[in-house]
């Protein structure tokens, strides 16, 4: 074999902690290598140039590039070399930036560790045997997971630009938290005004098919061809009959459950239609509050309902679908401040949350749009607004920014001057992020133009006394502790991820990080990607975000989605398990194994059991390799001889001859 | 029947007799047998750990280890400034070194094997409120209280561990059992002032001077607190803070082992109104006696 | 101890490509510095890891072992991490029984996101392993055993980390 | 007011903070929550965020001189709501430590209380508060403290007049003997 090697210097990153020339030299001491040279960039155009015209002249079989993490520019280098003639697994990398030079200060060190990742590639490329994908069709059908603005987004592009969508959302109607605010920063444009027509148009897009009170059951298939269960759950109105006349709502006699569309501010119906504008706009029954559900009697709606679509008897309802792409849209929570017991854990009825004053805003909110406080119902004349709460707070497990509160309070205290002209507003905060176009001078304006007070500081204690809620406070540029006597008090809460985020990861194989938001497949150049193939993010399920940068996230997930399936067939990872049927003895214990049925039993032309691998199918897992008492089936491009070699490059076998 | 180490603090020798001879008296009515400390010295107090931490762990475990050399595991004081100590003491005795450096100083090493709580968190914890609903004969039905916890009986927490940092409820839970009417008093662990009473009377005066104004605000006949320097703070200085805030608060300070032996009908001399500079009489007073006579 | 004050150590680490090997990635791009002994070999899953890899670096010299792949139920295969996790353990139990200290080798996992949990799992281990010193002279209690049991092992039968 | 300057940070200052109070100062981002909670903000001539903040950037004597570390009641309503788990009681305690071993007593009363007090333990085993008053005011030159509290307090017999001599309070003098001279640091 003809093995060349490069070591990348990576402008500085490398070389400035690892003696490039020196490991090149040293390669060139390695069993079949016979070119070996430094290069200031291998990604770069006339890196890439470099190795192909390396391969030509020298007549190479093989290439190692010594540069950084594979997970960044394997794909690259694999096309390079295909461009230079040869099968693309006849490459190796050897990470020396990421596991090298960015983590060891010793030069001297450094490059011997440098050189032994590539003496370990070069004995795994000694190894490597050329492999070829195979096609598959895919199924041109896309599911998106959520209903809020980002799924919405990223269910229409994918609509417009001609594939089928199944759009599941776990609420009685799609909108989101975007469907709850009043108005929108830094615009001050009425939210439903923009959202509505949106959401109208994905219950009249033909290709788009809407499940609500629904969630995704389970996942299973791959890239291209996904088998999805989803649980419609049984809302106990038959909503192919159900007009939405509202006559239910009306009517029923059980009205004392808290309603979750308006923040608990106000009690729901047992039977309702959250919102005016909800789509799809039918009745659904909640069953814990239902008298007839829980006691067995009552049945007004049933009674009343002109197309008798109430049916008490209805049962949660499973609906399979195959998709070949998904996007997760399935957004945030809002962090439960009741971790600040000094903010009176509920006690103090005035301590209401930011989402909460958003529908004592809006006009179709539990107050008609007037702002009056929960306690008694006067007008608030001191409003004090506190921010991050729950946001860079370590004492809570938040330490993360949630990045849209800065802005949303300054567009909550702009709007109590509007509502209320004679009140005063004050904005505890600690420093004010609004990046982005038009965001600065809107909380400037909030400032200058509506008089809000901001006071730089976090706040410490709330206690009420009289009618009044003392907010001791600090203002840490006058230096000094201050205090208000506020009439309202309201949490700027920061957001945490959605509830079941982390099992829906699970059903997806999709990782969440450390909060549970999903990682994102390269955090500057894979933005909406996720390392399972075919699965995309969009919106707030990745981390905090806002609604322009949701809606944007969206689209960017259709348009990897539309890529992806305009496709007529993709190519399957060629390093997938392949049996040796001659050592295959047919226990089957590969196929209990095996997480993706990839792997079924045949019969040899002597009648014997055979294990035989599905190329389509294997996610090249390799857990059948360790699992065979035979050493029968190989995870191609990870065999046990590649490993092994991997090992004796490290660890030079001493007593002991090889058994492999 | 519980046999715990008790250790009064030096106050309940001086300033708060009264806690002391209440705490005793409701813990004999309550089958919580008390072992004093055998010839316990004082654990420093605020003004050791403000010189040093070795020297304060020292004169704290001095008293733990006197109770290790009874054979006991459990002490319990019902001054929460001895508490905070002890408890500081103990946790920092867990390094090594510290203690190492603590037992340095000491005669008799302590081996950091005791638990150290509050009188309070006794009664909180290991006693059933049935059992002392049951016992009641003087509830104290008619009377508005505000319970005042002081800033150290419950924090910081993860030194404490016990009852809630913000809003404790033991007192008001123990007050509510025995009949009387709880005021959501909001200031339970806003600072009095401390040990700054005899230095720095003004920092005194103002913020137990807010204390009493929220207790009045709220239409409190009386407080109750679990803390000798609280009490000495709000009732020995009651009269100084109405100088000096131009107020006229007659706000009584009980200690909440005064009024839960009230309620529990023990002999009044074990109870020491009389100790007390704030006049009770009005507050107690407002009491409604049993409608049936016994 | 700064391990780079004192001469290195062999330690083989198996990595998972999706959880553990990114955030040895992760540690990397945020700059966590570590100690340099560790090499790092990437397999897919760490359902992969047949244990006999990990007896191979410890029969060929080398002074630790350590094994990262991602958090139980966040496996990219929905369960390769199970199926380590059992061998793995009962490797761990087994090591002593073939005369290697069990404290040479590890297993834990690390999540793409976890930077800084890496650096620590990697400072952590190195410095346990430097405490032990360089691995001695494998030295099986009796070779005769050894070779039976590699062979059984190799074989696939009896040893229980198979199946 | 005070012009500080930056680059003339004590760095050895910041260690020491940091060595005796095993907490990372540079975690504090300055939110101010220790000062919102703090009742004795108004008496201070630092806010505590102030002080830590003097920490962070080397400022010994601004913090060793201020009145502030020694107006800490200890109360611990910094530590318990700091969002980064600073115990910000214990960094003033150092502090006051620090400033008692350079010299310093800028709030002299307070310091010749707490004198006062340690003396009538060493002396007696236990606090002895007729007799640490009777200290105080001779020493603080303060002879009127509290005399209007007197007749109230005799009268409740709540001031013994004579101490309670503990029997080990040899034990209890032995512990202040060792620590003068061994000044542990802790």
């Amino acid at each position: 074999m003809r093995i060349g090697v490069f070591i990348c210097h990576c402008g500085s990153n490398i070389a400035g902690t690892v003696d490039c020339p020196s490991v090149a030299a040293t390669a060139l001491t390695y069993p079949d290598v016979v070119f070996s040279t430094d290069t200031m960039y291998a990604c770069s155009e006339p890196g890439q140039d470099a190795i192909i015209q390396a391969v030509k002249e020298k007549n190479l079989d093989g290439v190692v590039v010594a540069s950084c993490t594979p997970r960044m520019h394997e794909q690259t280098f694999r096309r390079a070399v295909e461009r230079a003639g040869l099968n693309r697994y006849m490459f190796e990398m050897a990470n020396i930036r990421e596991h090298v030079s960015w983590i060891g200060k010793t030069k001297d060190l450094n490059t011997n560790k440098a050189a032994e990742l590539v003496r370990m590639a070069v004995e795994k490329l000694r190894r490597n045997r050329p492999l070829f994908a195979k096609r598959f069709e895919t199924v041109k059908r896309v599911l998106v997971i959520g209903g809020g603005v980002a799924g919405i987004q990223a269910a229409l592009d994918c609509a417009d630009g001609g594939q089928e969508v199944v759009l599941v959302e776990r609420e009685q109607s799609i909108g989101g938290k975007m469907a709850k605010l009043d108005k929108t920063f830094p615009t001050v444009d009425c939210s439903s005004c923009v959202l509505g027509p949106k959401m109208v148009d994905i219950a009249q897009h033909p290709n788009i098919t809407l499940y609500t009170c629904s969630e995704v059951e389970s996942v299973g298939g791959y890239v291209g061809n996904f088998q999805v269960t989803i649980r419609k759950k049984a809302t106990y109105v038959d909503w192919s009959k159900c007009t939405g006349c509202g006559l239910c709502v009306e009517k029923c006699p059980s009205r004392k459950h808290p309603d979750t569309f308006n923040e608990g501010l106000c009690t729901a119906p047992s039977i309702n239609i959250p919102f005016p504008q909800a789509i799809p706009k039918k009745a659904a029954i909640n069953a814990a509050s239902c008298i007839m559900l829980t006691k067995g009697k009552c049945g007004v709606c049933a009674k009343v309902c002109p197309v008798k679509c109430i049916d008490f008897e209805q049962k949660d309802e499973l609906v399979t679908v195959d998709v070949g792409a998904v996007v997760v849209a399935t957004g945030y929570d809002l962090f439960d401040w009741h971790k600040y017991p000094q903010y009176g854990e509920g006690r103090y009825k005035d301590v209401i949350t930011s989402m909460q004053y958003e529908r004592l805003l809006s006009a179709s909110g539990p107050t008609g749009g007037h702002i009056k406080r929960p306690s008694d119902g006067k007008e608030p004349k001191n409003v004090v607004f506190i921010q991050c709460v729950g946001s860079r707070d370590r004492s809570v497990n938040r330490p993360y920014c949630s990045g849209f509160c800065c802005m949303y309070t300054a567009k909550q205290a702009i709007l109590t001057k509007d509502h209320v002209p004679d009140s005063q507003s004050f904005v505890f905060y600690m420093d004010i992020r609004s990046p982005g176009k038009m965001y600065d001078e809107f909380t400037r304006r909030a400032m200058e133009e509506y008089g809000a007070q901001y006071v730089r500081g976090r706040v410490s204690m709330i206690y009420p006394q009289d009618d009044k809620l003392i907010v001791r406070g600090a203002d840490t540029l006058a230096g000094t502790q201050v205090e208000v006597p506020a009439d309202l008090v309201v949490l700027a809460v920061g957001a945490e991820s959605a509830r079941g985020a982390v099992q829906l990861g699970e059903k997806l194989r999709v990782a969440p990080d450390q909060y549970g938001f999903f990682v994102e497949s390269h955090p500057k150049l894979k933005p909406v990607e996720t390392n399972t193939a075919g699965v995309f993010l969009a919106g707030a399920c990745q981390g905090p975000k806002d609604i322009p940068a949701s809606v944007g996230q969206g689209s960017a997930a259709a348009s990897k989605v539309l890529g992806l399936l305009s496709k007529k067939e993709l190519e399957s990872d060629p390093a997938v398990s392949r049996v040796n049927p001659g050592r295959c003895v047919g226990c089957g214990k590969c196929v209990q194994t095996c997480p993706f049925g990839a792997i079924k039993m045949i019969e040899d032309r002597f009648g014997n059991p055979k294990a035989e691998v599905i190329d389509t199918v294997c996610q090249g897992c390799g857990i059948c390799t360790v699992t065979c008492p035979q050493g029968a089936i190989q995870l191609e491009h990870f065999t046990d001889n590649q490993i092994l070699a991997e090992v004796n490059a490290l660890c030079p076998p001493k007593m002991f001859a090889n058994f492999e | 029947m519980h046999n715990i180490a008790y250790y009064p603090g030096c106050s309940g020798q001086g300033t708060s007799t009264e806690y002391d001879r209440s705490t005793r008296a409701i813990c004999q009515a309550l089958d919580i047998a008390l072992t004093d400390v055998e010839d316990w010295s004082c654990c420093g107090s605020s003004p050791a750990h403000t010189v040093n931490h070795v020297l304060s762990a020292a004169l704290s475990a001095r008293n733990l280890a006197q109770v290790e050399a009874m054979g006991m595991t459990r002490v319990a004081t019902p001054c929460p400034s001895c508490l905070s100590n002890l408890r500081t003491a103990t946790h920092k005795m867990k390094d090594p070194d510290f203690q190492s450096k603590a037992n340095a100083l000491l005669d008799t090493p302590y081996r950091n094997t005791v638990d150290v709580q509050s009188v309070l968190q006794v009664l909180a914890e290991h006693v059933d409120p049935e059992y002392i609903k049951s016992k009641v004969v003087n509830p104290l039905t008619g009377i508005k209280i505000a319970c005042y916890y002081g800033c150290i009986m419950n924090r910081p927490p993860a030194l404490m561990q016990f009852d809630h940092h913000e809003n404790p409820m033991a007192m008001d839970n123990l007050m509510a059992a025995i009949g009387a009417e709880v005021v959501p008093f909001p200031l339970k662990v806003e600072c009095c002032g401390a040990s700054f009473g005899i230095p720095r009377g003004d920092i005194v005066h103002k913020l137990s001077g807010k204390l009493l104004d929220a207790g009045r605000r709220l239409g409190a006949d009386c407080f109750v607190t679990a803390c000798p320097l609280c009490q000495m703070n709000l009732d020995l200085r009651q009269g100084q803070i109405n100088d000096a805030l131009h107020e006229n608060f007659k706000i009584p300070i009980f200690y909440y082992t005064q009024l839960l032996g009230y309620a529990l009908g023990l002999d009044r001399a074990e109870l020491g109104f009389e100790k007390l500079c704030v006049d009770p009489r009005r507050a107690l007073g407002k009491i409604k006696q049993p409608a049936q006579t016994r | 101890m700064p391990a780079q004050d004192v001469r290195e150590l062999r330690i083989v680490g198996f990595l998972c490509n999706w959880c553990s090997y990114g955030g040895a990635d992760t540690a990397g791009v945020g700059r966590f510095s570590q100690p340099t002994d560790l090499r790092i070999i990437r397999v897919p899953c760490s359902g992969r890891i047949d244990p006999l890899f990990i007896v191979r670096a410890l029969l060929n010299g080398a002074d630790g072992v350590l094994v990262s792949g991602c958090h139980p139920r966040d496996c990219h295969y929905a369960e390769g991490n199970f199926y380590a996790r059992r061998r793995l353990e009962l490797l761990k139990r087994f090591l002593p029984v073939t005369g290697f200290d069990a404290r040479r080798f590890e297993y834990t996992w690390v999540s793409a996101s976890e930077g800084q949990r890496w650096q620590h799992v990697v400072t952590e281990f190195t410095r346990r392993i430097h405490e032990l010193g360089p691995a001695p002279n494998f030295n099986p209690a009796s070779e005769m055993d050894w070779n039976a049991l590699a062979l059984h092992a190799a074989q696939g039968q009896t040893c229980p980390c198979h199946g | 007011m005070q012009i500080f300057d930056l680059a003339a940070a004590d760095h050895a200052f910041i260690a020491e903070v940091q060595a005796r109070s095993h907490q990372d100062i540079k975690t504090c981002y300055q939110c101010g929550n220790c000062t919102a909670g703090c009742p004795y903000t108004f008496a201070y001539d630092y806010s505590v965020s102030q002080i830590m903040r003097l920490i962070q950037t080397g400022q010994k004597d601004a913090v060793l001189k201020s009145r502030s570390i020694w107006l800490c009641g200890s109360c611990q309503s910094c530590t318990t709501r700091c969002p980064n788990n600073i115990d910000v009681a214990l960094i003033m305690d150092v502090c006051r430590h620090m400033a008692r071993e350079a010299g310093y007593a800028t709030e002299r009363a307070v310091k010749v209380f707490a004198d006062s007090f340690l003396n009538s333990v060493s002396r007696y085993g236990r606090a002895f508060e007729l007799g640490l008053m009777t200290e105080y005011m001779a020493r603080s030159g303060r002879i009127f403290t509290d005399v209007d509290l007197a007749p109230s307090a005799l009268m409740r017999n709540k001031l013994p007049f004579k101490p309670h001599r503990i029997q080990g309070r040899d034990q209890v003098a032995r512990i202040f003997e060792r620590f003068r001279k061994g000044g542990a640091h802790a």
